[in-house]
């Protein structure tokens, strides 16, 4: 009984109930999804039909893009527990997921990342200095830089999703060639501006891949309590996009899955979606605290999915390296990273006076007389042109 | 010079920026075919083409997320919300993307669009139909407000804004649209954003509204000017952000008496502001609190009885003689 | 090209794109969406295991409720061209889809309807005075009449759905056996909340049915022009619902497909989405002048699958109904419609002064300053305690 | 008595709540076995079980939406939003059917819930994380608006915001969750909203902050009296709206100045209503202009410069030293 007064109680339901499933005059058949992989957990082609065919040196390409990933990763980690770096989103585990969708692309194509791209970025022309920058709160590392077609990411969770359909749109308009390509969560899905998204891209027939990146949990939230079907590759079909099911730790299953969906989109045949199920290795951000909420069982079961070892494998056993070159490459992409971090300490210098600058492209008068109130704070406080922050 | 409605002239004014600029492209719910419920988007998607004119799915938040979208690839998107009690559907899209997106990307993305949509009651129209909300829009950083009066003034504002680098909300007070002509210049013409007007100079008292309300305000200003002997000063402040404020100081400098006129609510409203800033710049010159004669807090009522809620000139006159007595 | 200066052109896509379609080494059958009717567009019996057995005096009252409904629209319509309604939204063509959908409630479930369910309101319990008083523009139209429990339909397309969706659970975290009943439009799913309440719905295994009337219209937006995919139903299987399509213009169908969805809400198996396939017969609204948008064979062609001459026929065959009933019976209703407007005339009287009561629970103490300056416009105007508004 | 952080008094509250009324239930992203991303809601789940601790999925307009349902089945919902910059997700449902249904239904559904939210800055955080918009609830009808300052009035606050048979934002000072402990009874304490705070009374001028700005304006309230030689009224308003117009009309006709202080930008926010109210009801009294110390109509600074961004006491100082030379 609800706890409101309730309302006069009636007889049962009127009818005798009718099992609808058995009994229909027809049927619409919804097809299926497609579940694929090229190489299986210990790095096995499993699915030679669809293993790219790529030159060597691009497949060590691909696996220094991962390796950096990680090891970028993993510096801003031990940087955010020494205080200097802010609140971040580990990408740890999802290094196939993230080099995978951006290989196929080219560098006209549109990239609209989430915030857990960071290996992603790195790959599509963004300094990791610059991304340090970003993450430890100067605004400086959000600038995009120059020749790099990608938006920002959203720190709104599916809020950059319509802005990616809109690019699309704004491409099929001008029958320019170029694609979209967009990640998001698992959690994401639940949003429902993602849902529009789908559903605009699909009846302009613009040229997007949406990938959702699913890996296993939205901060303390399963995927099973986070949604109706865990499946999320089956929302396309009530969109009318296309959608294909990918082994996310399977590099060489979503450069198969992802350069299919771009050609797709760029022949015009409109928007498609991947589902990369895959698994957060690390801590949701750096304020979180998993144990709280998930078992080490769980995350133990998938160490042994590692994408980078399992990718390591494959070019083991197509004799393109081997332990030692394992080691010496994983040190060279380590003093990178570290060059990273000595360029980014040169230029983590917090400019206070900046902040009115960026707002409209003329401050309007009425803001010019708080600019000057603030610029008054700054001087009584004795903070310089180039405040430490 | 031709005789428009608002309707017309705003119709114009989306034509001539289209022709003018192949950026320029208009969407929103039933905007094409039909050429908006209000018929202020008529015509264009023949003379356009359906890639520049966009019937969009029923879903305001998406349409402002992808008119951003569009802008950051390049276009110059005008994108329409069938009434301004939508937009709540967009508040997301609008504050997290449309008003951030420059900043956000340090000038990289500036969204030159704008969003479109009728608002204000007095059309017999059902709930959601009547706010007056622009107020959310002042509060929020990165967007510009602008809110015409009249056929020619919603016509040259209409093109600034769709010409301004940054994002604008513009508020078409719809129960102008078809309530009187002007004439509209057959050259096209544009209205800096961000100055207001003066519509009636006078020395006793500042009266300020803008959009449907500038038509009780100039019923008040008559008679009170006519009848009560008071010689108001008639302010329509035209852009709502960023705000005229010079204009507002030197008209109350001078007169030292003032009533604001709007119909949204009133408690953080568009009135508010300008008491506020009326008070940090010209208090050594005011003679007599500030009247605010505004919408409620309280719900935009049903039909019948909106005539009473909305401000009228009645109101007005009454408050404007209040502030009179003052010594 | 984007119109926005392009970043540096590079190489077409790097991978020779896959057809992911025809290798896959796994996939996932979404199942299919049945389609059901009972009676046939002349009201023959084509799926006797659906149809259900109703008394004979159900089936009256039901034939009734539809023409109940047509007829109020048409008295309505009249009304609201002679000034005396404002705008509002005919139901005209969807009284199958009305009565069937609220047929097999009972009084203690609960309807969440759209705006354009004016005949199953009816059914439901509102006088029809009542909801004249609402369209006309009176406040007090919107009472919800005591005993009856249902929701205020939205004007915000698809705003309702999720508050529909929160009564269910609530039904369900109480452990209630009632169940809700939503509808909403073709236009309506596009809307991101829905998708949302779809998800929730589905995770909370909430006792719901969704019903969305497809009508091929939102104003002048055609289903095609709305969705990427028309057949409505296929969206339950993304988010974890079960669907079925029916044919809305058979009373007999509508009743079956919602017994059933009803059932297997209420036995605490979870929601259940309804696409009743229609056509809106009328104006979108009484503002609206579909000549703008679409063709009159369109309209013509659908005529001919008129729900109530469909049921007629139905009737007509069990003998329960002859011409002759059919008029006495249709001029039964129209009395009573006249009545209701008669009825309607007397209690149109606007309440100027009621604008403040019914905000909060108590007025707070700075509104009632405002609700003082508001009573002294009233008396300088001299409007009375109930003026004619 | 015990010695809280505002974290702690805030849970102490919801499990006072949830044990004396078994329709208050708590629902949100990450409540349930999380306990909350600042553990306000910690320990809930495993005392009241799934059914009245709800993890929902990730869809912030949804929680409102499935919210108000829930309140018209007669339960009483405790809504969490992560962070109030996701509030624009639910302004949909916030201002179509929370703040409405009541009178949409002439009192039939009255909505007694609560939505909670963590907003402002302070703590070092991205984008969209420190965020105050309570302006944009102030300016809608139909909600109350709370915001504590410290652990004891958060814990009376929020019992009597789930009790009150209306709507009401109740937005957290997150920069005060873990700053400081007060000591908070054991007994259940409510506070009764619509009331402000007099925190220390004064004759020289009236300063007026809410939330997390009780800090500084508390700090330069002890400089000012103990280096300026300014003896100031200090006011928390902790409730937004309504808002207790008659306490603060009653010191400013007392002191005749006044200084408001807030984190949320300036335009049309909460200072501009008071300043409105206090020139409409104080007019009289003021010997100078009000000022606000406020923040700009920018979007909130990322986190390296945020300290120089926000409202501190220096600049109240300031403010008030300023204010204090008119005569
Ligand atoms: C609209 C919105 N709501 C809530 C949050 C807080 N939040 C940040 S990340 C996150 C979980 C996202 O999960 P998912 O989409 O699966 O992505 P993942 O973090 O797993 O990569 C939440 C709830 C947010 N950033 N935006
Ligand atoms: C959020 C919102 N956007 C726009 C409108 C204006 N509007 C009213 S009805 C309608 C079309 C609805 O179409 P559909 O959902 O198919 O329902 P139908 O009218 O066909 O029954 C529109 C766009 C609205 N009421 N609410
Ligand atoms: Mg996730
Ligand atoms: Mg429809």
């Amino acid at each position: 009984m609800s706890p409101r007064s309730a309302t006069s109680a009636a007889a049962a339901s009127r009818t005798p109930p009718v099992r609808i499933e058995s009994r229909a005059d027809g049927s619409i058949d919804l097809g299926s999804i497609e579940v694929i992989r090229v190489l299986d957990e210990q790095g096995e082609v499993v699915n030679s039909d669809l293993e790219p065919n790529l030159p060597e040196s691009e497949l060590l390409r691909i696996y220094r893009g991962m390796v950096r990933s990680r090891r970028l990763d993993l510096r801003m980690l031990a940087m955010q527990r020494q205080g200097e770096m802010g609140t971040f989103a580990p990408g740890l585990g999802q290094e196939a997921t993230q080099i995978g969708q951006v290989y196929p692309m080219t560098s006209r194509d549109w990239y609209a990342p989430s915030y857990r791209s960071i290996g992603a970025q790195v790959w599509r022309g963004w300094s990791m200095d610059q991304l340090l920058l970003l993450w430890a709160g100067y605004f400086e590392g959000f600038g995009i830089p120059e020749g790099v077609n990608d938006l920002p990411f959203s720190i709104v969770i599916g809020a950059h999703v319509p802005v990616a359909t809109g690019v699309a749109m704004g491409i099929r308009n001008r029958k320019d060639d170029s694609v979209v390509v967009t990640n998001f969560g698992d959690g994401a899905s639940s949003q429902g501006i993602v849902a529009e998204s789908f559903n605009f891209a699909a009846v302009y027939k613009a040229p997007i891949i949406f990938i959702v990146e699913s890996n296993g949990w939205a901060i303390s939230t399963p995927i099973e309590r986070q949604c109706g079907n865990p499946v999320l590759a089956a929302r396309g079909v009530g969109f009318g996009l296309p959608a294909v099911r990918v082994d996310g730790n399977d590099v060489l299953g979503m450069i198969a899955a992802c350069s299919c969906a771009i050609d797709h989109a760029r022949r015009g045949a409109g928007p498609y979606l991947v589902e990369a199920v895959t698994y957060r290795m690390s801590l949701h951000t750096t304020a979180d605290d998993p144990k709280v909420y998930r078992k080490e069982e769980e995350v133990k079961a998938w160490e042994g999915k590692c994408p980078i070892r399992r990718f390591e494998n494959y070019l083991k056993a197509r004799d393109l390296l081997d332990d030692e070159a394992i080691a010496r490459l994983g040190e060279e992409i380590e003093q990178e990273v570290l060059a990273a971090r000595e360029t980014f300490r040169q230029r983590a210098i917090a400019r206070p006076k900046e902040i009115f600058d960026f707002v409209y492209e003329q401050l309007p008068a009425d803001l010019q007389g708080q600019k000057a109130e603030y610029m008054e704070r700054l001087k009584r406080k004795g903070v310089e042109e180039r405040g430490t922050g | 010079m031709p005789q428009l409605t608002m309707v017309e002239a705003l119709n114009l004014a989306l034509g001539e920026s289209m022709a003018a600029d192949d950026r320029v492209c208009v969407m929103g719910e039933d905007v094409g075919v039909n050429g908006g419920v209000f018929r202020v988007t008529k015509g264009l998607l023949d003379r356009f083409g359906p890639e520049r004119v966009i019937d969009t799915p029923l879903a305001e938040n998406a349409i402002i997320g992808t008119a951003v979208g569009m802008a950051v690839y390049g276009l110059r998107p005008v994108a329409e919300i069938q009434f301004s009690g939508f937009t709540m559907q967009a508040f997301d899209q609008i504050e997290q993307n449309m008003a951030r997106y420059r900043n956000r990307t340090r000038h990289r993305y500036p969204i030159s669009m704008v969003m479109r949509a009728p608002y204000g009651g007095g059309i017999r129209a059902v709930e959601h139909h009547s706010e007056s909300r622009e107020a959310y829009w002042a509060h929020t950083p990165g967007l510009k407000v602008v809110i015409p009066s009249g056929p020619r003034n919603a016509r040259a504002l209409l093109a600034a804004a769709i010409a301004d680098p940054d994002p604008v909300i513009f508020y078409e007070p719809k129960a102008v649209y078809r309530a009187f002509r002007e004439e509209v210049s057959e050259e096209p013409e544009v209205m800096e954003i961000g100055k207001a007007h003066v519509v009636r100079p006078g020395g006793d008292l500042t009266l300020i509204g803008y959009g449907a309300m500038m038509r009780p305000v100039l019923e008040a200003a008559d008679d009170l000017v006519q009848e009560h002997g008071v010689d108001v000063e008639v302010i329509d402040l035209l852009s709502i952000k960023p705000m005229d404020t010079i204009a507002l100081v030197e008209s109350v400098s001078k007169t030292g008496r003032c009533v604001i006129v709007h119909e949204g609510p009133r408690t953080c409203g568009v009135a508010a502001e300008i008491i506020a800033r009326l008070n940090e710049q010209a208090f050594e010159y005011l003679l007599a609190p500030i009247r605010r004669v505004t919408g409620f807090d309280i719900h935009f009522p049903f039909f019948q009885v909106e005539k009473h809620y909305l401000p009228d000139s009645d109101s007005i006159v009454a408050a404007v003689k209040e502030t009179m007595t003052w010594t």
